[in-house]
Parts: C-alpha cells; structure tokens; sequence
C-alpha cells in the first residue's frame, strides 16, 4: 500500500526521516556535549558550533550520494557529524589528541576526513569555495560522476573569490552545488550592513546557476528541495545554488548564548526556536508512527556513541613531538 | 606617571587623534561590535559617528583599495584587522598599489594609511590564525611597518603612524594588549624608525620583535640573577630599519640572539642576522643565532602549539650556549603565560 | 533662435560637438604619434592604445565636472589626454624624461596627474576599481559633490574586487560612476570564453546601481547617456553603471594591427571601421554647418600641439640618479 | 648532447609529462593563444585538447583554489603567469590554503600542484610587473621554492616539481628564455633540493638566484682573465634550502657575495647571509655582501632602471672590494643584455 509524497512509500518515507533526526540528533548532542566539557578547558580549540542549522546539513547531506564530496567552513561540525556519522576522532581532535582526524593538529576550525569524503574546511572565510570547485572540475575531468557540495555562510557572499568561483563553475558547467547557509550574521554584523543586493538567487541565476531557497527548518523539506537540485542539475548539467536561511542560536565562536550584548534580540531565537529543527522532526516521526520509546531508543544509541567518543578522547595520548614537523611536506 | 593597559593606549591614541584631525577615520570588521577589537576602538562610534568608525562588508582587498583611495583623496583611514592572516586578502593592494602609489605619481600624492593588524598566539589558534607577516610586508619598499611592545609605544607609535603621510602596517601581537606600563596622557608621538632599548646590559644582545620582547626580558630577568647581564633591544620600526642602536649593542656585547615572532626561514631574524654579521664582524665572538617559529605551520594541539612558539626558555638556553654557562636551573622560575586569557576571537 | 536636442540650443550643440571631436582628434593623433615613433625604440614603455575608444572616454569625460575626478587601466592614453588636454608631459613620459607627470618613473602604464583629477592608473587588472571607490568616499566623507569615475575593461569584471568594490559603493551610496570599456577581449581571450554571464548590467542594477548601456562610437551619444547617468545619480543618489561596447583597432600592448593571428578577423574590423568614431563626429560637424576649412583648422592646430610636445619629450632630459631612490616615501 | 633554449626546455617537460601521466593538465591566462607564455606552451592544445590545456578568467585568487581542489582529487595542475605580480591576487590561497592543506589533514591529502610564474626585467616593465616574490613564498612553511637557471634545469626541475607532492612555486626570469644550452632528450628529472655549481673557484663565492647567475658567470669569466677565481653556487630550489653546497663552497673560499634577482630588505639573501656568516663564522674573512635591486618600486626609465637592477659589473666590483683589488678596467668587456627582445607582452 503506498501513501505516496514525492513518489516515495511511506515506508521510505518514514525510513528518510529517521535517518535526518538520527543526523540532526547527532549533531545536536555532541554540540551539547561540546557546551556541557567546554569550560573543563581541555578542547583548547575555538568552536563555531552548528546549533540551529541542524536541518540544513542534515538534508542536505542525506541527499548526497556516498562519493559526493563535501566542503566546509569552521562552521563545520555538523557537516562533519552529518557526512561522517563518527564520534571517535571528532572529538579526539577537539581534544587535540593523536586519533583526531587531523591528529589534533586541525582543531575544531579545520576538520575534514577525505576517507569520507568531506574534503576540507577552512577558517578564512570564502577560501574553500575555489577549492571546492576544484574538487569539482577534478571529477568532471576524471568523467566520474560525482558531485561536489560546498558550504558557506552569508558572509562569504561579500568575499571576491565567491564571485569568480560562481563564474567559473558555471562558464564550465561544474558538478558543484553551492549551499549558502545565511545567518543574517557575519560575527555581530548583520546582513543589511553588508550587503547591497536583495536577493542573492536572483543574481546567482544569471551567472546560469540553478537556484533554490529556503526558510525551512524542516530537514525533509531541505532533503527533497536538494535532490531536486540534484536531479535538474544532472538534467540541464548546470551547477546548482541553495540559499537556505536559519538562525544561529548561540554565539559566533564559543558555547554560550550571548542575547545579552544587544546586538540581537531573544524574540527572535524565540521565534526560530518554535520551529526548532529537531522539535519538528521528532514531531514528524510520531505523526509517521513511531513510538515514544523506539524514538528515545534512537537517542540513547547516540547518546552512548557521543559519551563513549569524549571517553576515547580524552584517553587518547596527545600527538608526539615529532607530530610538529611531520606532514609540512609530503 | 598614570599606568595603563597596552590596549587602553591604542584606544587612547585613536581617540586623540580623531579628536585633533578629523581627517582619521577607522573602520573594518568587527570595529563597533561589543568585543571592540579587544576593546581598542572602543567609544569612538560613540563619539566620532558611524561615518568615522564603521563596519565593512567582509572584503579585504576591496576594502583596503578603498583605503588607498581614501588617503589619496586626503584623508587618513585607520584600517583594522583582527587577525594578520586576513591581510593576505588584500596583498594586491598592499604589494602592487598601496606601496607604490606615491612613487608612480612621481611624488605627488601622499598615502596616509595605517593598517593595524593583530597577530599573536591565542589558544588553539591553528594554521589559519597565527601568522605573523611582518618580514613579508617589511619587504616591499614604500611600506613602513611598525611593531610596538610596550604600551608608551602602542600609543605613541599610533600616533606616528597615523601622522605619518606614508602607508603604515602596525602589528600588535593581542598577548601585549594586557600588559600594562607607564603612559603619557597627552598625545606623544614616539618616533618611527627609531629602537628602543627595553634592558640595558653588556653580556650578549637579543634583539626581539613584538611579544618576544616580553620573553627576552623575562629571560634577562632570570638570567641576571645568575650574573649576566643581557641587553634587549626592540627595533620597533622594522622598515625602512635603523639599524643603529643593535649595532651598537652588539659592537659592545659580542653576541647576539634575533628572537622573532615569526617563522625563521627568509624572515625579519635573517635580515638582522645578515646585517649584524656585516656591520659587527669584527666584534662578533660567535655567531648570531635566531630564534623563531618551528619551520610547520601552527598545529592546535597544545602540546605542539608549545613547542611551535619560542619562549624565554629557549632564549635563555641559547645565551647559556653562546656564553658557554652551564645550563640554569628553571625549575623554581614562574613562566608565565596569558593564553588562557584568550578563547576568541580571533 | 532655437534648435532644440535635449534642451541644447544648436550653437551649444556644435560648441559641444566640437569639443568632442578636439578630444577624439587628440587621442587619435596622439596614439598615431606613438606608432609612428614607436619602432626608434626611444618610448621605452609597453603601450596600451586607445585607438577606437575615443567616443567613450571623450564623450564621458566630456560630461565630468571640472572637480570630478577619474581613475583608469593601462589603456589610459585616451583618459589621460581627454582629462588633461596637455601633451607635453605626457610625451615626455612616454620617452621617459624628467618632465612627465611621472618624471619618467610612471610610463605609459602609470600615467596620472592630480592636479587635473585624473587620480591614478594601474596595470593590475581591476586594482585600481577600489581606490576610485575609497576616492568616492572622501568625496563623501567630505561633501564635497565631486563625483568620480573609474574606467576599466571587460576583463576587470572577472575579478573578484569588482565585485567587492560594487558592493561597497552601492552599499555607501557613494558618488561614483563605473564605467565598463568592454572590447570584447582580455588580450586575445574572447568575453565568452570567460564569463558566464550574459548581461553584466541585469547583474549590477540589483546592487542598486543605475545602468546603462551603448554600443555607440558617437561620442555625442555617450555624452548624452553620461548626463543622463549624472542626474539620476544625483536625483536617486545611487552609484551609475556604464557599460559601453567599442572594437580595439590594434594589438593588446603595443602599436600594430594583429589580424594575422587568427584569434579575431580583420571583418569585424570592417564593420566597426565603418562608424569609427572620429569620422562620425568629423561628418556630424559638417552636417552642423562647419566647413572643411574650420575643421582642419582645428585638427592642424592638433596636429602642431602633438609634433612640438613629442620634441619636448626628445630634448627633455632624462631624471637624474637620485630620482631613483626619491617617492619611496614622503 | 642536443642544445635547445631554456624555453624549448620547459615546452619539452610539459609535453612529456602531459604524455606520461594524463592527471597533468596546464592552465592560466594566455596559455593557449598565440604567444603561448613565450613559447613554452607550444603545441599543448592542440596535442592534448582543451580539457588538458586552456585559458581561464581573470580570476588568479579562484584559478590557484581551483588547483588546490583538483591536486586534492588526484590531478596534477600547471598554473601559469605572465607575471608573477599577479600571484599577489592568489596569496590567500597560497599562504592560507595550498601552503597548509596537507598539514591541517593529517597527512591524508596530498597536493602535488605547479605554479609557474615569471618574473625579471623586460623593457619599461615599471613597479607593477617587475617583483620577484621568491623569498615571500620561501618564508611560507608548506610550499616549495624552484629557480632554474639553465635550459637543463628549466626542464629536469620542472618534471621534478610536477613529480612533486607538494605545491611548488616555480619562478622563471624571461631573460633566460633565451638562452640555449644542453638538455637531455629524455625525461630526466634534476632532484629538487640540490644546489649547483655553475663555475668552482678558489678565491670567493657567489651565490645567486635565476637571471643573477648568469651575471655571476659573466664577472667570473671577466675575472678569471684577471687571475679570480669566483665559484659560482645557484640553489636552485629555495625553499626547503639545502644549504650544504653554499656552505662548503664559502668554507672553501673564505668569501660570500650573495646576488639575488629581488629586493635585499628581509629576502632571501639575507637568509643565505645568515646561514653562512653563522655556519662559516671561522672561515669567513670578510663579511658577506648582498647584491640585489635597489630598495624601490621599479622605475620605468631606462637610465632609472638600469641603476634599479644589479649586474655583473656590481658583482665585479664587490668581489674586487672584498678580495681588496685594484678596479679592472672593463671598458673593453661586453656586457649583454637582452632587454631589447621584450616589447611585450608582459
Ligand atoms: C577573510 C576573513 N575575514 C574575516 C574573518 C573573520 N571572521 C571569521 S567568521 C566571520 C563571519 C563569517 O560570516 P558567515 O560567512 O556568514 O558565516 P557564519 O559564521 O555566519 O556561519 C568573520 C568575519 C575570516 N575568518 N576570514
Ligand atoms: C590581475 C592581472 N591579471 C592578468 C594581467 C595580464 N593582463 C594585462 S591586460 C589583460 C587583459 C585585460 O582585459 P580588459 O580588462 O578587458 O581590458 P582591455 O585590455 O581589453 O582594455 C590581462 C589579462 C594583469 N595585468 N593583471
Ligand atoms: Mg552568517
Ligand atoms: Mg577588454
């Protein structure tokens, strides 16, 4: 019997969903964790953490196939956990530790795990974009089919290199997807302060970009909206644009909520917390019939990962001296 | 005198001078947030208005043409960086047209333009945060640039720099924004391209740059209590350098450590090295070593992270070494260290 | 009596078209002075001719107030002699002596002259687009009314600070007018072969900036768009945004005609030689009641200006030693 | 062995490592058009199609990333300048991305790119075009450092540096170009991080990067007929420098004269000074002397420019200074030069 909703069974449809919450959860949880070990100062690392934005990276990378590549910023954790679903080495590295992905020398702002395929993250802003359509013009070269996903705030909209990195892509028609994840925030600064443009989809497509936006805190709704993307980018061999908004819930680097300096107000959180991307989901797979307990079931599986992995970390030995000088060349 | 913090003076010096010429305007990232760039351009949106302190989109290269054009036009922009590593943005401007704009112009126009950038280890800072790009900027001619250490000269070097008709790069390392030291309260320029001599002493020379003036003076602290007596000398102006008084030293010493807050490898340490080794050669009785970076760029991890910056330890070491001294016992010395102090920004 | 065109009297009318043809005549004679000195090897400085976009820069330059200043490219003869109508220092740059507004040290590249607002020009691609944008912002900052505008190629566009610096100046509102010089080349690359998009000015209006566009070689008509572009700045208090088509009749950098080697043909020439600019303005003037002889006269007076400044620049002598180390710094 | 010019050279690496290995791909403004870089993209193209080979926007900060991105998914770029001053634009990439990549991931990536990049003097170049930015990239922890001198280095160094895994900034002076010398017809790479003797003497050494070599050998051949015997040392690659040659070359000789192609102020001839007045600080008699341009933008001017750039006279004359000769007379010496064969383009 299918209860069909863009042509998926409800089965697969239930199935898609767990997988998000699992993802958004897992995310969540092990920036909870981040917050509840961070004052104990041993992740000597600046963090920017993914709270709020758990719906985007979620669908986003659900919708990526197994050897899509995938790019970030130090705003990156949640691509990390969301591409990767490993604890171990994510927090080994905020622990600075010899089994971080980077053997603690990357740090929070610049983890990736090309086994995985998450290809890189950089703390400069913009600076990942050029690389990532590199990544994609590798692909297109080598004929392999696999598409690259970059992620970026808004921000990174103001930096030169994104607009001769659109160009590019599209004058040679790239197996890339841009994913703007705006904030309305660099740091403190807002969006109107920054920008002159209105509407930055409307410019991206005449550069011969598909686009797509949203506001949605929903991540099937990100999930379907990208393999849309995916399905007309590989129908019109175009590279694709999302522009997805959200809102940061915390501070721009650091564990705390920081409302009380003025430059935003609390409404707003409130506003966004309402449709909070995991209270949405979690609402979503009772109404698709899970029950209670089969959902707290899922949780605690990943609770128990997350508390096993800051376990591992902080019993896994710092790197050696000799780490310094090992791996500035190949 | 009236003691204030290194980042009070910079803060103090951008309000006087504000105040005297209204010409000086600053702006960059992050200038009017509530951090303030670690509080140094605090009050003055207050004061002076968002049209003289103001926020910019996130374009370095862009923004520092802008700059150019700024002072070109007459006026004298105050351009701030939270982190050095986001100058590398802006290169083209600096090394193709900011340095050479006046020259071209066959001496018609001015660039009055200061750049601060901040630089300095924080607290897990990694690759893309911690370089110091001083060497690199002190390379290209037509560009001055200026490191202060003490809190006199982070405001009287301001001062200087912002009065000066030439483009200023002034690289304040964000350890010495908490120290705090004897400070004029009237706007007292000290000038460019002149040492300073933070420690006078006979033994062995060690010229520093920036926070290492801090380390060579702790480990001159040390070791005169073991009866040796170490002469720090901080060049402040980097380019164009006057070489003056380290020579002088070294004539008088013998012996010379460059401790740099920067890589080793064709750095500013070199440049000191080379001209020591040319001008003392005579006088020199061994050879001038440098301290620096490790050669990598800069792992998180603290352990590295440790072993990546040089401290007043190793200085120490190195003039046990060349004063052939047996190796001092550290282990009731108190090394301080304020990277705690420091969990972002960056 | 009356004969209006835009609200301009006919007598005003010829006065301006006069002027404009004085412009487009001094470019002309100029860049054919150099090719004609050229090959004695004494301008020992690579050339960027503005052979064939006399209209542009004399029908915009026409249309600045005296205090308005102007930034420009390499290809900056056209600016330099339209802005300044001086020829004397700007032979004796060419032949490198002591008496060019660069005494030697700026070349053809560097070519600028404050006293006359002409304010700077770089070789650099796109550089010199920011420091007409901070030059805007003094303005502002000063409230002074003068207006600047900067010139550049096509090529420019592809630089990520363009797009940084129209940014700014349409976030600020500044008092500057961009003007796209578009040849259809950077070098020998062909536009299509480097940029993605297809209208440059559907892009830029949504930074709200007003644009326009002319594919004219009368320089009247680019006069006209310019005014126009001028009162609705003031009007609406928006940056302008000029985009003007020309044909480059020579070689990228230096002095001949480069049909020979195939990356363009000699047709297209052809075509646009047919409505070059100098012989439009020159029948124009005729058609508004100037004679041969009046015309001539003008051009000879041109032609003695040109001859007796090239040896100027012959006898001047070269700067000495010491001009070497001086300007570094003031 | 077959001769060929230093521009046949580099055609004939590309060519035959384009053939060995299809992950090696070139790019860069004007690699495909008429000029072809001087020569040295002859015949790409149209041997390996427009996939492999082909021009880009004007977009150097995109185009060095987008080489990031491909040697990180397995491919092997060759990006080309005209200029090196356009590398300016890509220093974000350069100093915050390719230099660390590999380092930030553990080890696990690999970034084996080529950027090619010419520098040196031309014909009324002026400040824009005319920098030689070797020592800026060298001080970077992370990149490579290549200067071929000869028509066999330009092509053993070249297959060296696309065999590399790491990113290598390979810098050649367009007067050497021209010149002609023996290469092997086979692919033969020249290890990177060796230096070269070009000439062994006895009396001095002189140490010298890219164009400056062949001024060095030119004052040796005018020397050697007055009895000096000059030992001329390129390094060749650096960055990482292997010092070893230089260093037993100035033990050996008791002299140094350092000539670099750039500026003196923080360069890398202040690193070599350094190295060898602390490495040779016993055998050293005089110290060592630095030769590079002079601390300016370059000038366009013919006679301006020819004070801006050192030659083989300057060198001369300092060996003279050091070895405490009585001034040859040189007025019967010629001196090339060949800046008469650049018109452009740049
Ligand atoms: C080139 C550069 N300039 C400035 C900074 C300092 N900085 C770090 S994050 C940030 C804000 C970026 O905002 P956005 O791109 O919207 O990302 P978000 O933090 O909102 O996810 C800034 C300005 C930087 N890292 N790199
Ligand atoms: C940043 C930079 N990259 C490359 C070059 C080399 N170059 C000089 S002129 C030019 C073409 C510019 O084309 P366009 O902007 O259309 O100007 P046009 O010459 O057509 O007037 C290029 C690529 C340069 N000068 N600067
Ligand atoms: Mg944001
Ligand atoms: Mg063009």
């Amino acid at each position: 019997m299918k209860n069909s909703f863009f042509g998926v069974t409800k089965m697969d449809r239930t199935r898609l969903n767990i997988e998000l919450y699992k993802k958004e959860y897992l995310i969540r949880k092990s920036e909870e964790t981040i917050r509840k070990y961070y004052m104990d100062d041993e992740m000597k690392t600046p963090v920017h953490l993914s709270v709020g934005e758990e719906a985007i990276v979620s669908g986003v990378i659900q919708a990526m196939g197994k050897r899509d590549q995938v790019f970030g910023t130090y705003r990156n954790h949640g691509i990390y956990l969301a591409k990767t679903g490993e604890t171990d080495k994510f927090f080994a590295e905020l622990y600075g530790k010899k089994d971080g992905m980077g053997k603690g020398k990357a740090g929070s702002m610049h983890m990736f795990l090309p086994e995985e395929n998450f290809m890189g993250s950089s703390a400069i802003v913009a600076t990942v974009i050029p690389v990532a359509v590199g990544a994609a013009f590798a692909n297109k070269y080598k004929k392999n089919k696999n598409l690259v996903f970059v992620f970026f705030g808004d921000g990174a909209l103001e930096e030169g290199v994104f607009w001769e990195s659109l160009n590019f892509a599209c004058l040679k028609k790239l197996p890339i997807v841009f994913i703007c994840e705006d904030n309305g925030l660099a740091i403190h600064a807002h969006i109107k302060d920054r920008q002159a443009f209105k509407s930055i989809t409307d410019i991206v497509s005449k550069f011969g970009c598909n686009v797509f936006k949203s506001e949605s805190t929903d991540a099937e709704v990100i999930y379907n909206l990208t393999v849309e993307a995916v399905k007309k980018q590989r129908r019109v061999n175009k590279p694709s644009f999302l522009h997805l908004k959200y809102y940061r819930y915390l501070e721009h680097v650091g564990v705390n909520q920081d409302f009380q300096y003025g430059y935003r107000s609390e409404e707003e959180f409130k506003k966004w917390f309402k449709v909070d991307p995991l209270k949405i989901q979690r609402r979503k797979l009772l109404k698709l019939g899970l029950i209670e307990k089969e959902i707290k079931e899922l949780e605690k599986a990943i609770d128990e990962q997350v508390e096993k992995s800051v376990e591992f970390a902080k019993k896994s030995p710092f790197p050696g001296e000799e780490e310094l000088l090992s791996d500035v060349y190949a | 005198m009236r003691r204030i913090t290194f980042q009070e003076a910079l803060n103090e010096a951008l309000m006087q001078e504000m105040e005297r010429d209204s010409n000086v305007f600053v702006y960059g990232l992050d200038v009017t947030d509530h951090k303030r760039i670690f509080g140094s351009t605090k009050g003055l949106v207050e004061r002076f208005g968002s049209e003289r302190c103001f926020i910019t989109p996130l374009s370095e290269d862009a923004m520092t043409g802008m700059g150019l054009g700024a002072a070109v036009n007459g006026l004298r922009p105050v351009h701030i960086h939270q982190r050095v590593d986001f100058l590398v943005l802006a290169m083209n401007q600096l090394l193709n047209m900011v340095s050479n704009y006046r020259y071209l112009s066959g001496g018609k126009v001015k660039v009055p333009m200061v750049i601060r950038a901040v630089v300095g280890r924080g607290w897990g800072q990694s690759a893309q945060h911690s370089k110091s790009l001083h060497s690199i900027f002190a390379h290209i001619p037509g560009l001055k640039v200026v490191l202060p250490t003490t809190p006199r000269d982070a405001k009287g070097l301001l001062i200087s720099s912002i009065r000066d008709d030439n483009p200023v790069i002034f690289i304040e390392h964000r350890w010495l924004y908490f120290t705090s030291g004897e400070v004029p309260r009237e706007p007292k320029p000290t000038p460019l391209e002149q040492g300073n001599i933070l420690n006078t002493g006979e033994d062995i020379t060690v010229v520093a740059t920036s926070w290492m003036n801090v380390e060579a003076l702790k480990a001159a602290e040390v070791l005169e209590k073991h009866g040796v007596s170490v002469e720090v000398v901080d060049p402040r102006t980097i380019a164009p350098l006057n070489d003056d008084l380290i020579i002088r030293s070294v004539k008088k010493t013998g012996h010379c450590i460059v401790a740099d807050n920067d890589w080793v490898h064709c750095g500013f340490s070199g440049e000191i090295a080379a001209r020591v080794a040319e001008k003392c050669f005579n006088e020199l009785k061994s050879p001038v070593k440098r301290i620096g970076f490790a050669h990598a760029p800069c792992p998180t991890t603290r352990p590295l992270e440790n072993k990546f910056y040089p401290n007043a330890i190793d200085i120490i070491r190195a003039v046990e070494e060349k004063l052939k001294l047996e190796p001092i016992d550290l282990s009731n010395e108190e090394f301080y260290s304020w990277e705690n102090r420091f969990r972002g920004p960056f």
